[in-house]
């Protein structure tokens, strides 16, 4: 269930280029995100909350830590919140990712600003035991961040739109290079999805939507995204952010 | 203790405060955030004849303290709403406003009779200002022909009481006021959103999809203000009045600018609990200017 | 090297940015703390035929990211406008831009007139949406033939280019801007104020003495760039947009949606040097977004 | 002449009941300003400028000492600024109290947050080797301050409305005590100013004035006050805040 709650921030790092990593620390969120889910951030000065995806939580320290890039005033406001200060947030919203049990080699793919729910998904399917193969794509070498930390869950392939590391290009360029995945998560800008989609078209697989939101929760209608069947919709923010990959038309 | 009642027609309200029509949907998510039956009352998402998709996305953007929306009156229709939202909310005890919507006036007669059937709603709020249709919406809203018309229309096959929804893009609201008072609206709802635009520099297009949003929130409280405390000169049925309120204060000045009860819209996206915390705080902010009752306050501030 | 320079009817602007008339006086306060040559254009305090002291004081209110203000057009009168401001302001190298006011159609034209004896004025701004004066103003801007006919009149005595200021408290823009195109208007000039109110919760009055006021300030600017963008796309005369500007984000979009210089109004009063610095950073925003000049950019958001 | 600057908070105090004490550091404001003048601070998240009178400067310490009242979301705001935050500031603003050379024993009156510009005036008068009296009003004895400062100047007389603290009632109740004043300053809430004005009619007198501003400069108008010669007026922010008593019509 949503709850509105203050959470503390305690820890404050520059991850990467306009990149912050934010660890926050509230004991409900933590205990009860699962991966896939956001946070829906009120900033000061701004009417609309901003969503941000969950990168991981920490039940014993009872921390959740989202991870966004700089890119509007809103971004930007919040990058200057200082270790110490409250956030007024809701969450968890929205619904996470569906892990299928009979799914053994997973396939994460991740664009830029759509690697942190990657990172929380990898850990809870490491957790369970499954194998995990992430593909990373990033602008270029001062954006990319997590690599450590998606090594220690498994193969990781990263992706520079420059080659000013890893391989050069975009993500779907790198498939070719893993094989044997049994499903596939992606989140990432529209265009990588719409290109990750089409090409893996035969396999199963999750999606998770980025849509400009006015509740947050699922009263508004700002966030709807046609189905697949005809006339149908879903709502991005209570229905998603995740489908599956037949589910809506992008 | 302060007394929050208020009457009006067809609605015993304990207090003044309700969400404003599409900010809410129809109360399934805020009810999990806490018990709908503290509301003075609930306007309901906008019912049209049949289902309704809407506008493409993006449908809303943020400005300085506000935001525009075009969702473009998505909603399942005037049958499906009476079959499964009005039953689910009949399970608090507070009263249904139903906010409905067409593009033409047989379709806002239709969903009028529509609701005849749904005992459980007691009152209509006549949406002739919806900015983000193709047809019908805005201009019954600025033409005061017809908006008098579909107001006749809709009184002569409802059952109940008829609040019409007035837009504020007009420039002459008092003359809107009393085309629809004269037509037989049993009160104003007061003001639905201003038309904007907000433009992408990167896509050098418009950020919505429908290219102009109605603005609503802070931003727009002082036209409201202004055009609630006109029209209450000038008419003698009561006035809802909404247009940025967020705080207790906001509602006393609301009050005293002539309206009768208050509605919240864009606040809920903020603060899920805003009309909630802003019935607790209600009568301490009466008590510390002077009030009683909200019936005591209505119209304070409007010199004649 | 960004080109900054934009043509107007009877006007070679350096820049396309120049402070609104009423909040930047005539000049002389704000020379304390930069260099007007700097500036496009100056448009000055609206002038009336003769010396007016405006409305009684509370004047001003502040809004949700606005302000409201009823001055009153106070100002000293065209003549003492021209004998003691006009010759300050002619020290710098910039554009005078007279907004110039009236009461009725004989004031607006002897004002006109006047303005034809100070060769150093480049243009008339004609304020026909003044809403803090009791007669004339207003009426003028909301009726489509008052405003022309004010405009044909003023046309017919001026031998300068005259831009007609519009107000955006009507419910069609597109066609006020259409008449005063007709009756010979060389340009317009958009937005001015929304009426608005704020209400005093202690006095329980309407804060301002005049109850009424202008709003201005970041809240309008959706509904600036909305209003823009129509008219925009159905004159073929020169749009100067205001309303709400504060950056140079404001700017560009702005001339995206098809204004050719812009004027910053309620900023001045939050950083006396805005406009100094908007002109600073445009070269570096439109060169982020792909432009490389300033005519380049002019309505390139609208969707024809 | 009126500059744009940034200005350190170094000190913040609540002084009394909803009254903060904010020292500033800042160079040019503490060398230049006078008696009388104010400064016009911008509040994060509001349109309009707070005009501020300055209540004591030092200018070895290179500070300026501003005194306010909690009164609505501006100075709510303002009280919330911490130790090491800058403010934008315009200042030094107006004109400031004009002082007679042939005066030697000089009457200041201030009513609650008029109190603060008499304290910069009382300390220059003091310095220029005149004698001060104070009469200084308050609500109550919990909104008192800046007694044993004004103590420290000269002859000071506490009125409180309630009775709490003092003599009881209003300033103009308390005129009865001193005599032998040359000159008197004053300023206010203007019911207090007009009482002032009125009792104190034989004397010669400076008051000053408070209005809502917008420019705070002198350009838009706002602030205007008629002065007592047909037709004409004053501008508070640039003309004032400070005119003599005959000057403007109350
Ligand atoms: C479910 C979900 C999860 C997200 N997770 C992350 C994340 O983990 N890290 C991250 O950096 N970003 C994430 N985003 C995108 C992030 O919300 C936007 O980058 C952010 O809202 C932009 O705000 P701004 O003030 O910087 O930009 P502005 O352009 O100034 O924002 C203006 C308005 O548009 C909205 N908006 C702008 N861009 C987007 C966008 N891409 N998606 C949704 N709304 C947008 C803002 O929320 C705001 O309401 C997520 C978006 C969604 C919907
Ligand atoms: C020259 C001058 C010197 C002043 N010196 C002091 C001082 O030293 N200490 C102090 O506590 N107060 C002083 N004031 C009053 C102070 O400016 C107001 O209390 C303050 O602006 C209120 O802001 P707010 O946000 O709390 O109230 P709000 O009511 O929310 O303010 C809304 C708007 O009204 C204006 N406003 C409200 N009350 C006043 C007022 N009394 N005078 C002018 N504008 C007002 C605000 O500036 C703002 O623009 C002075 C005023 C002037 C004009
Ligand atoms: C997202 C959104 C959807 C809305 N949908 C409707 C609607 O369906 N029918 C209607 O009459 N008004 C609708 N409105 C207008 C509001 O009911 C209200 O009149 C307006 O937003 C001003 O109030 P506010 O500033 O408190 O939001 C909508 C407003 C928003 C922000
Ligand atoms: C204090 C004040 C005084 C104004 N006086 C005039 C005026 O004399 N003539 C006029 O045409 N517009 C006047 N305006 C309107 C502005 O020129 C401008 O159109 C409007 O404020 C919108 O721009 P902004 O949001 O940048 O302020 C005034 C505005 C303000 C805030
Ligand atoms: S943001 Fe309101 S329904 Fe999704
Ligand atoms: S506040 Fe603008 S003239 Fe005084």
């Amino acid at each position: 269930m949503i709850k509105k709650v203050e959470m503390l921030i305690s820890q404050r790092r520059i991850i990467a280029l306009d990149t912050v990593e934010l660890t926050l620390k509230n004991k409900y969120i933590s205990q009860t995100a699962r991966p896939g889910q956001f946070l829906h951030i009120l900033v000061e000065g701004h009417s609309l909350r901003r969503p941000l995806s969950i990168a991981s939580i920490n039940k014993v320290a009872e921390t959740i830590t989202v991870l966004f890039k700089i890119n509007g005033p809103g971004t930007k406001k919040l990058s200057e919140y200082k270790n110490g200060m409250y956030l007024d947030v809701l969450g968890p919203n929205g619904n996470g990712f569906q892990i299928e049990e009979h799914d053994n080699t997973i396939l994460l793919i991740g664009g830029g600003i759509g690697v942190p729910p990657m990172y929380f998904l990898g850990k809870h399917l490491v957790e369970q035991g499954k194998k995990v193969i992430s593909i990373l794509g990033f602008q270029s070498a001062g954006h990319v961040f997590y690599e450590d930390e998606f090594e220690a869950l498994g193969r990781t392939i990263i992706v520079t739109n420059d080659g000013s590391y890893g391989e050069k290009g975009f993500v779907t360029d790198a498939l070719r290079l893993v094989e044997d995945f049994e499903c596939y998560y992606t989140c990432g800008p529209l265009p990588m999805l719409k290109a990750v989609t089409a090409k893996l078209n035969d396999c199963s697989g999750y999606i998770s939507l980025e849509e400009r939101m006015g509740c947050g929760v699922g009263a508004c209608f700002a966030c709807v995204i046609p189905t697949n069947d005809h006339f149908g919709y879903k709502k991005i923010c209570k229905d998603g952010p995740v489908f599956h990959s037949k589910e809506v038309s992008l | 203790m302060t007394d929050l009642r208020i009457e009006l027609p067809g609605l015993q309200l304990k207090n003044p405060i309700m969400p404003a029509s599409g900010c809410f949907g129809f109360g399934r998510e805020y009810s999990n955030f806490y018990d709908l039956s503290k509301l003075g009352a609930i306007i309901t998402k906008a019912a049209t004849g049949t289902k309704r998709y809407g506008n493409n996305t993006p449908r809303v953007a943020e400005t300085s303290s506000g935001m525009l929306n075009a969702i473009g009156l998505q909603n399942p229709g005037v049958e499906k709403i009476i079959a499964s939202e009005v039953p689910f909310l009949s399970n608090f005890d507070t009263s249904i406003i139903a906010n409905i919507a067409g593009s033409s006036i047989e379709e806002y007669v239709a969903v009028a009779a529509a609701f005849n059937e749904a005992p459980q709603v007691a009152a209509l709020e006549l949406n002739i200002s919806c900015p983000n249709v193709k047809e019908g919406g805005i201009q019954f809203g600025t033409d005061p022909l017809m908006a008098a018309e579909v107001t006749a229309m809709v009184k002569r096959v409802s059952d109940l009481p008829v609040y019409v929804k007035l837009s504020p893009n007009v420039s002459n609201i008092v003359e809107m006021a009393k085309a629809v008072e004269k037509a037989g609206a049993d009160g104003l709802s007061m003001i639905n959103t201003l038309t904007g635009m907000q433009i992408n520099l990167k896509s050098r297009k418009p950020l919505l999809a429908n290219k102009t949003g109605g603005l609503s929130g802070q931003a727009i409280k002082p036209v409201a203000i202004r055009m609630i405390h006109d029209v209450s000169q000038h008419v003698s049925i009561p006035i809802i009045g909404m247009g940025g309120v967020t705080s207790a204060e906001d509602v006393l000045e609301f009050l005293l600018a002539g309206a009768s009860a208050v509605a919240v819209g864009t606040a809920n996206f903020q603060n899920p609990f805003v009309c909630s915390e802003l019935i607790d705080e209600l009568p301490s902010i009466l008590d510390k200017y002077g009030f009683s009752s909200v019936s005591d306050v209505i119209g304070k501030g409007v010199i004649v």
